[in-house]
C-alpha cells in the first residue's frame, strides 16, 4: 500500500503520460495497416482481391461510363468501403500487381456520419453486383 | 370533586356503562367516554397546576388490602390450574411477604394521594392517547370472531386499564402502588390471553410470573424500607434516603425494569404480540410499560453516585441491544416491540442520571415516544385487518396500495428519529446530559457510545422496515388502493395531530429554537415541491434501469443476522449487571 | 435565455454496450480511459447508466439476442443524445456481416450518428470520432429520435412520450402513421 | 415467501466489457444462487466457416471470434490446416508465432489484472496498469501493424519479419516492463486493502478444478498442472524457457499471481526469441487443400483453445468447431460464485478472465 | 452579510473542491485529466439534459436530500450547535435513503442499504467528535466552538477518529462500497437523470464543504492551522483513495467502528482527567 | 488423435469406465453433420501432461435419435451438450434449448439434414 501511496505522491509532481491526442497529433509507424488505396490505372481487373477479402469490403461495379483502361472489359468500377473493412491485408496479398494496383497506407481511415450512408449506401452497392 | 378522582373513579363507571349495550351504542358512549377523559386531563394540567396532596381514610386502605389479597390468590389459582409452577410459586411468594408488610405496616403517614407536574403529564399520555386506542378498538375488536359480551368487556378492559395507570400515576402509598402495579400485570394478563388460544395462554402466564418478580421486588423493597426507614411513603422514603444505603431503591428500580421488560425481562412484551392490536397498541405506549419510566422518575431524586452510573448503564446498554436485536426480526410487531424496549431503557437511564435537563428529556421521550408508538401500532393493526399481513418481508410495495397507512409508518418512524419531533429532542437532550456528566465518571462514556450506537441501529431498523414498503410501481395502472375504515384512519389523524402540536410545543419550551425548526421544515418541504411542480411536466417516465433487461428483478428486505448467541450474551450481561447493581447498593 | 449548447460537449457521459463485438473494439474503449488516452480530459466518464448517458458507444454487429436490450437501453438514455457506432462490424457487419444471428449494422436498429471504421478501432479513431460526435451533440434537439425496429410509439393522454413500453416483441408493426 | 434478493448484472453493466448475464439469487449481499445466460454474442461464425468463406481466408474471420486472443485463434485454425494439407513452416515463423502468442498473452493478462483491481475499486491501479500496457501495444503495433487485431499468422507462416533495429527497441521496452510487473507483484501480494478483497475470495479447490474441466490460470491457479503449451509440440515452447506457473490457494489472489508470474515467464520467452532468432524464410507456400479430420489446441490467455476442423479436399470446409477457453469454464464458475458477497461478485468476475464473445461465438 | 454570501457560494466552492480533486487524482494516476471547471459543466449540462422521472417521490425526495443538505451547511456556516447539525445531517442522509428505497431498482435498493449501513459507521463517529468539542468548550454552538484555541492537540484521538470517516462521506476508496460504480452502478443515485440527477451531484459538492467546514472546526480560531489541516487531509485522502482497493461494508463498519469509537472514548475520558 | 467409435447405446458406459477425471481433461462435445441425415457425435479428451494425447469418442445417430447424457459422469458437459442442442436441433437428454438461439434465430444452423 505505502508504494502505491508513495507513486501516487510521485505522480503528482511528474508529467503525465497523456498524449493531448488531438491537440498533437500521435505519428503513425509507416507499415501501421491502414486504408486500402487503389491505383485506378495498374489495376488489371482481374477480381482476385474482391474474392480474397472476407468481408466484401472490395465490389466491382458494373457503371455507364466506367474508367478507362483496356483491361476494364466488363466495365466494372472498383468501390472500397472503409467501414467494412477489416484491415487484413489479404487483398494486397492476393493482388498480382501489389503497390502499384492496391496497396494498404498507413492513413487512417475516415470517420463516417449519417449523410455518409456507409451501411445503406453499401447495400445499393450490392444490389447493384447480384444484378 | 377534583379531577384526578374523576380520572381513577369515572373510567370504571364507563367501563361498566359499555358493557352492556349494542354495538352503536357502546360506539357512541365509548367516544363520549374518551372525550371526557381527555378534557378531564386537560383541565387538570391548564388548570389544576398545584401539586396536590390528599390522604385517604382507614376504610379505603383496607379495602385495599382485601383487592390485594384476592389478587393475589386470583393469581395462585391461575397458577394451579393452569399448572404454571412459576406462577404459583410467585405467588405464594408474595402472599408471604405481603403478609409481612401488612404485619409490620409502620405508623407513620403521609399523603396517600400526590399529584405532580409529572403526574399531570402522564394523565395527559395515559388519557388522550390511551382514550384514542381505545377508539380504534372500537373498529379492531368488531373484526374478531368474539361474542357480543366478549367484545364490549374488550372494551371494558380497556377502561378499567386507564383509571388502574390513572390511579398509580397518583398515588404516593408504596402499598397502594403495589396493588395497582399487581393490577395491572391483572389486566394485562386477561387481555394478553384474550384470545383464549393456546400461545395466548401460555404468553399471558409468562407475562404474568415476570411481572410477579417486579412484584416481588416491590415487596421486598417496601420491607427493607419498612424496616431501615420505617416509611410507605414515597416521598418520605425519597426524603430520608441514606446515600450509603440504597437498596430499596434499587428493588424499585428493578420493578422499574420488569414493567419496563428491559432485557433480561424482555420476553413478556414480545409474548403480548398475540393479544389483539390495540393491547399492544395500549400496553405498549400509553399504560403499563410507562410505569417503568415514571417510577423511575419518581425516584430519581434519591439516585446518586453508583446506582445511578449502574442504571444508567444498564439503561443504555439495554437500549442498543435491544435495537440491535431488533435488527434481524421480521414480525413488525416484534420490530415494534423491541424498539420500545429500547426507548424505555434509555427513559430510564435518562431518569436515572437526574440532571434537570436528562428529566425533561425523559418526559419528553415519554410523552413523544407514546404518540408514536401508538401510530405506529394502529398502523401494525390495519395491515392486520386490512391486508392480512404480519411480516415486513411480504408487505410489497404497501404504497401502491395504501400511500395513506405508509405515510403514517413513516411519520411515525420519522417522528422517533428525526428532527423536529420530540423524540428527536429528548435524544439531542440525552447526549448533552450525559456529555456533562462524562467529566464526574468516565464511565459515562461508555453510556455515551451505547446511546449513539443504539439511536444509529433504531434509525437503521426504521428504514429498514420502510424498505418494503416505498417500492413504488413505475406504471400507475398497476395501483390497487385497498379501502381502509374511517374508525381505523380517524384515530391515526388524531395522533399525527398531536405530533404537530407537540413540534408547536417543542417551539414553544425553546427546546429548540424557531431558526432550528421553522427554517428547516420549510425549505425541506416547500422548495422540493416547488421544483417538482416546475419540471415534472416536461419530465418523461422511464422505467428502472436492469441492466437493458426488460425482466423484473425480485426485490425483498434486508435483514442482519444476528448470531444466536449474541442474545445470550447481552441477557448475561444483563442480569450481571443487575446483580452488581443489587450487590453495590448493599455493601 | 442562458445557451446550453456548447457546454454539451465538454461534459460527454459514455454508456458502452457491447452487441456482439469480439472484445477487441471494447478492449479499445477501455483503452481510451487509459492514462495514455485518457478521454477523461474531454470530460468523460463512463457511467454505465443509461439514463445518466449522452453518447451512446455500441460496438458489436448487433446479434438477434441483443437487440431487444439495445434498444431498452437507447430509449433509456435522455435527449439529446448521440450514438457511436465503433468498429467495422458495429458500422456495416463487418466481418460478420451476412452470418445468420447478426444483421449487418448498428443503423438498422437506432440512428446512428458516428460510424467509427477499423477493425479494431483505434483509440486514436475511438477519439476522433468522439469529437465528431459532440459536434454533432451541440447542434441537436431534445427531439426524441426512434429507434428503427421494435418501437412503437406510446403516447400518454397528456402529451408525454411514454418509454416504458417503448421496446417490443420482435415481429410487431412498426406504427407509421405518425411519421 | 421468499427472502432472497434478485442481483443482476448484464447483460450491460459497467464491470462488463461484454454482454453476458448473471442473476445471482442473494441473502442480504450473500450469493446463494446463480443463474447465467452467456448467448449475447452468437453470431454464426461456425456456420459462416463452412458457407461463406474458403479455408485460406478463415484464419482472418476467426480472428474476430475474439479480439484478446485473436492470434491464438488465428493460430489454432492455421495449425489445424497445415496439419490437413501437410508440410512444414521454417523454425523463424514458429519462433515469431511464439513470440506473438506470448506478447498478447502479457497485455491480455494485464488487462485481466488491471480490470480485476478496476472491479475491486482500486483505481489507481487500473490506470497504472492499463498504462504500462500501452507499452506492449506500441510493440505489438509495430510487429504487426495493428493493435488488437494482428492478422500475423497465415497460413504457411507468418505475414511480417522483424529486424534487428525493431528487436532492439522491443526488448529494450521488454526489460522496463518487466520491473514494473516486479513492481505489481509486490503491490498484490502487499497491499492491505487488496488482501481483505483477494484473499479467500472466490476460492476454486483442486478436486473442483479438475471435476470442471478448468483449463488455464484458473485451473493453475487451484494447483491443477495443465498447460497445452506443455502438452503439444506443433511449436518449440521448450526451446524458449517455457515454465509452467501454478499457486495452490485457487482465490482470486491465487489467479492474479499466477498471471503475473506468467506475465514474467512471457516477457523471459520473447526475450530469448528475439535473442536467438534463427535466420530464414518467414513463409513457405504450402500447396493443397484440407482433407480429413483434426484436433489442434493451443494455449490462449485464457487457458486451452480447441479447434476441430473437418475438410473435404476443396476449399470449403466440412466443420469448423471451436472451443474456446471460457466456455469450458463456464459450470465452474457458476460454481464458485456459491457462497460469495454479492460485493465481490464483480472482481471474481474478472478474475475469470471471461471472454464471452468466443465462448458464444 | 458574509455568512450569506458564502452560503450562497457554498455549492460552488464545493464544486471547486470536486474540480480540483478529479485533476489532482488523474494526476496521481499520471494522466492529465480534465479541466478544473469540469463539475460546472457537467453541472450545466445536466440542466439541459432531458429528465426522467420514475416515480415522483423519488425524484422529490432527491431534491429534498439536496435543500436539507444545504440547510446543514447553512447552519455549520452560520454557526448553529453542532449536534443538532449532525443530526440534521442525517436526516438529509435518510432522505436519500427512502429515495433509493423509493423505486423498484435493485442497484438502488442495495445502494441504500449500504448507505443506512454506512451511518452506522459515520454517525456515531460524528456524535463522538461533537461531544468531543462539547466537552472543551462546554456548548455545541459551533460560533463557541470557532472561538476557541485550537482543539487538534487535545482531540488528537477524536481526529484520527474523523479522519476516517471522511472517506466514508466522500466516497473514497477504502470507503466507497455505498457507491461502487463496478458493483452497483453508483447505488441511489441509478435511477435519477437530467436535472433530478443534478441535485444528486450538487449535494456530493455539498458534502465536501461540510466535511471540510467541520474539519477545520479542529482547527479553533487558527486560521493557519485550518489552512494547513484542510490542504493536509485533502491530499492525505486523494492519497489513500489511490493507493487501496474498495473494502467491503462489514469491514468497513468493523474497521471504522472498532477503531473510531475506540480512539474516540480514550480521548473522551482521557479529557475528563485532565 | 485417436478415434474410437462406440454405438450411442452403449456410449455412457465406455465414457464412464475410461473417464478419470484426474487423469482425463474433458475438452468439448462435438457434432458433424454427414450424409444422409446422420450425425456424428463426439467426445473429445485429452490426457493431462502429455503431448499430442487426444482421444476422441464418437457415435454416429440419425437426426431424431435421443443422445444419452453424460452430465452425471463429467458435470462440464453440460454446456457443451446445450450448445450441441442448439447448432444441431439434436435430443439430448436433459439439455434444454436456447444457450445461443432466439427462437427467432435460425434454428439449428449446423445441421446438414434436410428439414
Ligand atoms: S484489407 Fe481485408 S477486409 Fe480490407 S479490403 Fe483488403 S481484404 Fe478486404
Ligand atoms: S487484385 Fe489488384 S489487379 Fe486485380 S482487380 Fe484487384 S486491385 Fe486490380
Ligand atoms: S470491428 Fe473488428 S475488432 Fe472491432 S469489434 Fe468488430 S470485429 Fe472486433
Ligand atoms: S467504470 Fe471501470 S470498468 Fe467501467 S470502463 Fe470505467 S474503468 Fe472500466
Ligand atoms: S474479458 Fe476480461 S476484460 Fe474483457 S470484459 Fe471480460 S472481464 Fe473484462
Ligand atoms: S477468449 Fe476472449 S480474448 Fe480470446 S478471442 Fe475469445 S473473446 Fe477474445
Ligand atoms: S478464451 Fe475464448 S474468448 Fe478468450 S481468448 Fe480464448 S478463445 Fe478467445
Ligand atoms: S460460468 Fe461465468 S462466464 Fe460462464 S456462463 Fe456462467 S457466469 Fe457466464
Amino acid at each position: 500500500m505505502l508504494t502505491s501511496f508513495f507513486k501516487a505522491f510521485t505522480n503528482l509532481f511528474k508529467k503525465p503520460q497523456t498524449i493531448d491526442y488531438p491537440v498533437t497529433s500521435i505519428e503513425k509507424d509507416k507499415e501501421y495497416r491502414g486504408l486500402i488505396e487503389y491505383g485506378e490505372s495498374e489495376c488489371i481487373y482481374c477480381l482476385k482481391c474482391e474474392k480474397a477479402c472476407p468481408p466484401g469490403a472490395i465490389l466491382f461495379v458494373p457503371v455507364e461510363n466506367p474508367p478507362k483502361n483496356e483491361k476494364n472489359k466488363k466495365g466494372l468500377k472498383y468501390h472500397y468501403n472503409p467501414h467494412l473493412c477489416i484491415y487484413c491485408s489479404e487483398c494486397v496479398r492476393a493482388c498480382p500487381k501489389p503497390e502499384e494496383a492496391l496497396w494498404q497506407s498507413n492513413k487512417k481511415p475516415p470517420i463516417g456520419i449519417k449523410d455518409d450512408k456507409v451501411n445503406d449506401g453499401w447495400f445499393e452497392l450490392e444490389k447493384l453486383k447480384k444484378v | 370533586m377534583t379531577t384526578y378522582s374523576i380520572l381513577i373513579i369515572a373510567p370504571l363507571f364507563f367501563a361498566l356503562a359499555v358493557l352492556i349495550g349494542g354495538l352503536r351504542v357502546r360506539n357512541i358512549l365509548t367516544v363520549v367516554f374518551v372525550l371526557v377523559l381527555a378534557g378531564a386531563s386537560l383541565i387538570n394540567i391548564f388548570v389544576e397546576t398545584s401539586t396536590l396532596q390528599t390522604s385517604l381514610s382507614h376504610s379505603f386502605h383496607n379495602l385495599f388490602i382485601l383487592l390485594d389479597s384476592l389478587v393475589l390468590i386470583y393469581f395462585l389459582w391461575q397458577g394451579i390450574i393452569k399448572k404454571h409452577n412459576f406462577v404459583t410459586f410467585f405467588a405464594l411468594l408474595q402472599m408471604m411477604l405481603y403478609a409481612a408488610v401488612v404485619f409490620f405496616s409502620p405508623s407513620t403517614t403521609s399523603s396517600d394521594i400526590l399529584i405532580d407536574n409529572i403526574s399531570s403529564i402522564m394523565y395527559l399520555v395515559i388519557n388522550i392517547v390511551g382514550g384514542t386506542i381505545i377508539v380504534y378498538a372500537l373498529g379492531y375488536i368488531e373484526s374478531e370472531k368474539f361474542s357480543r359480551f366478549k367484545k364490549n368487556g374488550f372494551i371494558a378492559l380497556l377502561f378499567f386499564f386507564l383509571s388502574v395507570m390513572n390511579f398509580i400515576v397518583s398515588t404516593n402509598n408504596i402499598e397502594i402502588f403495589f396493588l395497582l402495579f399487581e393490577l395491572t400485570t391483572l389486566c394485562s394478563y386477561i387481555l394478553i390471553a384474550y384470545r383464549g388460544d393456546e400461545i395466548s395462554n401460555e404468553n399471558a402466564l409468562k407475562a404474568l410470573w415476570m411481572n410477579q418478580i417486579g412484584g416481588l421486588a416491590i415487596l421486598i423493597a417496601l420491607i427493607v424500607s419498612i424496616t431501615q426507614y420505617d416509611t410507605v411513603y414515597f416521598d418520605m422514603l425519597i426524603s430520608s434516603i441514606n446515600e450509603l444505603y440504597l437498596l430499596p431503591i434499587v428493588f424499585l428500580a428493578i420493578a422499574a425494569f420488569v414493567k419496563g421488560a428491559s432485557i433480561p425481562f424482555d420476553k413478556w412484551l414480545l409474548g403480548a404480540m398475540v393479544a389483539p392490536t390495540p393491547v399492544s397498541a395500549i400496553l405498549h405506549s400509553a399504560t403499563m410499560v410507562k410505569i417503568a419510566p415514571y417510577l423511575m422518575l419518581k425516584l430519581a431524586p434519591a439516585m446518586s453516585g453508583f446506582v445511578s452510573v449502574t442504571i444508567t448503564l444498564i439503561g443504555t446498554f439495554v437500549f442498543f441491544s435491544a435495537s440491535l436485536l431488533a435488527l434481524s426480526k421480521d414480525y413488525f410487531k416484534e420490530i415494534l416491540g423491541l424498539s420500545t424496549i429500547a426507548l424505555l431503557a434509555l427513559m430510564m437511564a435518562l431518569a436515572a442520571i437526574g440532571t434537570d435537563e436528562a428529566i425533561t428529556a425523559c418526559l419528553v421521550l415519554i410523552v413523544f415516544h407514546s404518540i408514536s408508538k401508538a401510530l405506529l401500532f394502529l398502523q401494525a393493526g390495519i395491515l392486520e385487518k386490512s391486508f392480512n399481513l404480519k411480516y415486513v418481508n411480504d408487505i410489497n410495495g404497501l404504497i401502491n396500495h395504501s400511500p395513506l397507512v405508509v405515510f403514517f409508518i413513516v411519520v411515525g418512524f420519522a417522528s422517533l428519529t428525526l428532527p423536529p419531533f420530540g423524540a428527536f429532542v429528548a435524544k439531542f437532550m440525552a447526549i448533552e446530559s450525559i456529555a456533562n456528566e462524562i467529566s464526574n465518571n468516565p464511565l459515562y462514556a461508555l453510556a455515551l457510545i451505547f446511546i449513539a450506537l443504539g439511536s444509529v441501529f433504531l434509525t437503521l431498523l426504521y428504514f429498514k422496515v420502510l424498505t418494503k414498503l416505498l417500492a413504488k410501481d413505475v406504471s400507475q395502472e398497476k395501483e390497487v388502493h385497498v379501502h381502509i375504515p374511517k374508525l381505523f384512519t380517524i384515530p391515526s389523524f388524531i395522533l399525527l395531530f398531536l405530533l404537530i402540536i407537540g413540534i408547536y410545543v417543542i417551539f414553544e419550551k425553546e427546546f429548540l429554537s424557531s431558526v432550528q425548526i421553522f427554517v428547516p421544515m420549510i425549505l425541506i418541504s416547500v422548495v422540493p415541491l416547488l421544483f417538482a411542480t416546475l419540471l415534472f411536466k416536461k419530465a418523461h417516465r422511464v422505467k428502472e434501469y436492469y441492466c437493458g433487461e426488460k425482466e423484473e428483478v425480485q426485490l425483498n428486505m434486508y435483514y442482519f443476522d444476528i448470531p444466536r448467541n449474541y442474545k445470550k450474551v447481552i441477557t448475561a450481561v444483563a442480569i450481571v449487571l443487575i446483580f452488581i447493581l443489587i450487590l453495590g447498593a448493599m455493601l | 435565455m442562458f445557451d446550453f449548447k456548447p457546454i454539451r460537449k465538454k461534459s460527454p457521459w459514455i454508456l458502452h454496450y457491447n452487441a456482439g463485438s469480439c472484445n477487441g473494439c471494447d478492449i479499445e474503449i477501455l483503452a481510451c480511459l487509459s492514462p495514455k488516452y485518457d478521454i477523461e480530459r474531454f470530460g468523460v466518464i463512463n457511467t454505465g447508466n443509461p439514463k445518466q448517458s449522452d453518447v451512446f458507444l455500441v460496438t458489436g454487429p448487433v446479434t438477434f439476442r441483443s437487440r431487444e436490450r439495445l434498444i431498452e437501453l437507447y430509449t433509456q438514455m435522455p435527449e439529446p443524445k448521440v450514438v457511436m457506432a465503433v468498429g467495422s462490424c458495429t458500422c456495416t457487419g463487418g466481418v460478420f456481416r451476412d452470418m445468420y444471428n447478426v444483421e449487418d449494422g448498428l443503423d438498422r436498429y437506432i440512428p446512428v450518428d458516428v460510424y467509427v471504421p477499423g477493425c479494431a478501432s483505434s483509440p486514436e479513431l475511438i477519439i476522433d470520432g468522439l469529437v465528431k460526435a459532440l459536434e454533432i451533440l451541440e447542434s441537436k434537439t431534445k427531439e426524441i429520435e426512434k429507434p428503427f425496429k421494435l418501437f412503437r410509439n406510446e403516447t400518454n393522454k397528456d402529451g408525454v412520450v411514454n418509454r416504458r413500453n417503448s421496446a417490443l416483441k420482435v415481429g410487431e408493426e412498426i406504427d407509421d402513421e405518425e411519421n | 415467501m421468499k427472502k432472497t434478493i434478485n442481483i443482476p448484472i448484464g447483460s450491460q453493466h459497467i464491470a462488463l466489457l461484454e454482454p453476458v448475464r448473471f442473476k445471482f439469487e442473494c441473502e442480504n449481499e450473500k450469493i446463494v444462487g446463480v443463474g447465467s445466460d452467456v448467448g449475447f454474442v452468437h453470431r454464426g461464425i461456425e456456420k459462416a466457416c463452412t458457407t461463406k468463406f474458403k479455408f485460406d481466408g478463415i484464419g482472418y474471420v476467426v480472428a474476430r471470434v475474439c479480439g484478446l486472443c485473436a492470434i491464438t485463434h488465428s493460430m489454432t485454425y492455421t495449425a489445424s490446416i497445415e496439419k490437413l494439407i501437410g508440410g512444414e513452416i521454417t523454425q523463424k515463423a514458429k519462433y515469431l508465432r511464439i513470440l506473438l502468442l506470448e506478447l498478447d498473452r502479457v497485455h491480455s493478462h494485464m488487462l485481466c489484472l488491471s480490470h480485476t483491481c478496476e472491479n475491486a475499486g482500486f483505481e489507481a491501479m487500473f490506470m497504472r496498469i492499463m498504462g504500462d500496457r500501452e507499452d506492449i501495444m506500441e510493440i505489438q503495433e509495430l510487429i504487426t501493424g495493428n493493435r488488437v487485431q494482428f492478422d500475423y499468422i497465415s497460413i504457411g507462416g507468418v505475414n511480417r519479419d522483424i529486424d534487428a533495429a525493431q528487436a532492439k527497441n522491443i526488448l529494450a521496452k521488454l526489460e522496463l516492463l518487466k520491473h514494473k510487473v516486479l513492481g505489481y507483484i509486490d503491490e498484490f501480494t502487499n497491499n492491505w486493502s487488496l488482501s481483505l478483497k483477494f484473499k479467500g475470495i472466490g476460492v476454486l479447490t483442486l478436486d473442483d478444478a479438475y471435476r470442471f474441466n478448468t483449463i488455464g490460470p484458473l485451473a493453475r491457479a487451484s494447483g491443477l498442472q495443465a498447460d497445452v503449451r506443455n502438452e503439444i509440440d506443433y511449436l518449440p515452447y521448450d526451446e524458449v524457457g517455457f515454465n509452467m506457473q501454478t499457486h495452490s490457494d485457487g482465490d482470486i489472489n491465487a489467479r492474479n499471481l499466477v498471471r503475473l508470474s506468467e506475465l514474467l515467464n512471457s516477457i523471459e520467452m520473447c526475450n530469448n526469441i528475439l535473442e536467438g532468432l534463427p535466420e530464414g524464410e518467414i513463409f513457405t507456400k504450402l500447396k493443397g487443400k484440407p482433407k480429413g479430420d483434426t484436433v489442434v489446441r493451443f494455449e490462449a490467455p485464457r487457458g486451452e483453445l480447441m479447434y476441430y476442423v473437418k475438410g473435404n479436399g476443396s476449399a470449403m470446409l466440412d466443420r469448423v468447431r471451436i472451443k474456446t477457453p471460457t466456455f469450458s469454464s463456464i459450470p465452474a464458475f457458476s460454481h464458485v460464485f456459491m457462497g460469495a458477497d454479492y460485493a465481490d461478485a464483480p472482481a471474481i468476475l474478472a478474475s475469470f478472465d471471461p471472454c464471452l464473445s468466443c465462448t458464444a461465438k | 452579510m458574509i455568512e450569506i454570501i458564502l452560503i450562497a457560494l457554498a455549492p460552488i466552492i464545493g464544486g471547486l473542491i470536486y474540480g480540483l480533486e478529479r485533476v489532482v487524482r488523474a494526476r496521481m494516476q499520471n494522466r492529465k485529466g480534465p479541466p478544473i471547471l469540469q463539475p460546472f459543466y457537467d453541472m450545466l449540462k445536466l440542466i439541459d439534459k432531458q429528465a426522467f422521472i420514475v416515480n415522483p417521490y423519488h425524484s422529490i425526495l432527491g431534491i429534498m436530500h439536496f435543500v436539507t443538505l444545504w440547510v446543514v451547511v447553512a447552519f455549520v456556516i452560520l454557526g448553529q450547535n453542532l449536534l443538532y447539525v449532525v443530526f440534521l445531517h442525517l436526516l438529509s442522509a435518510l432522505f436519500l435513503i427512502i429515495a433509493g428505497f423509493s423505486v423498484k431498482s435493485i442497484y438502488s435498493h442495495i445502494g441504500a442499504n449500504r448507505e443506512l449501513q454506512a451511518m452506522i459507521a459515520y454517525e456515531p463517529i460524528l456524535i463522538m467528535t461533537a461531544v468531543g468539542f462539547y466537552m472543551i468548550n462546554g456548548s455545541f454552538d459551533i460560533s463557541i466552538i470557532r472561538e476557541s484555541s485550537p482543539l487538534l492537540l487535545s482531540l488528537p484521538l477524536v481526529f484520527l477518529a474523523f479522519l476516517m470517516i471522511i472517506p466514508i462521506k466522500l466516497k473514497k476508496s477504502p470507503f466507497d462500497a455505498t457507491e461502487a460504480h463496478q458493483e452497483i452502478v453508483g447505488g441511489v443515485e441509478i435511477e435519477y437523470s437530467g436535472i433530478f440527477f443534478e441535485f444528486l451531484y450538487m449535494s456530493k459538492w455539498l458534502e465536501y464543504v461540510f466535511i471540510y467546514l467541520l474539519l477545520i472546526l479542529f482547527a479553533g480560531n487558527s486560521q493557519i492551522l485550518g489552512a494547513v489541516l484542510s490542504v493536509g487531509v485533502f491530499l492525505l485522502v486523494n492519497l489513500v483513495d489511490n493507493s487501496t482497493a474498495r473494502i467491503k461494508m462489514k469491514h468497513l463498519i468493523k474497521i471504522v467502528l472498532g477503531i473510531g469509537l475506540t480512539l474516540s472514548m480514550i480521548n473522551l475520558i482521557g479529557l475528563s482527567y485532565v | 488423435m485417436k478415434k474410437i467409435e462406440v454405438s450411442i447405446e452403449s456410449v455412457r458406459e465406455k465414457i464412464k469406465e475410461f473417464y478419470d477425471y484426474k487423469k482425463w481433461h474433458f475438452l468439448t462435445l462435438n457434432g458433424v453433420a454427414l450424409e444422409d441425415d446422420m450425425l456424428e457425435i463426439q467426445w473429445i479428451f485429452s490426457e493431462y501432461a502429455v503431448k499430442n494425447e487426444i482421444v476422441v469418442y464418437y457415435a454416429h445417430v440419425n437426426c431424431d435419435e435421443v443422445i444419452p447424457s453424460v452430465v452425471d459422469i463429467i458435470p462440464s458437459a453440460i454446456i457443451s451438450q446445450r450448445e450441441i442442442v442448439d447448432m444441431f436441433g439434436v435430443n439430448i437428454e436433459g439439455s434444454e434449448k436456447g444457450l445461443y438461439l432466439d427462437e427467432d434465430s435460425q434454428q439449428r444452423p449446423l445441421r446438414g439434414c434436410s428439414i
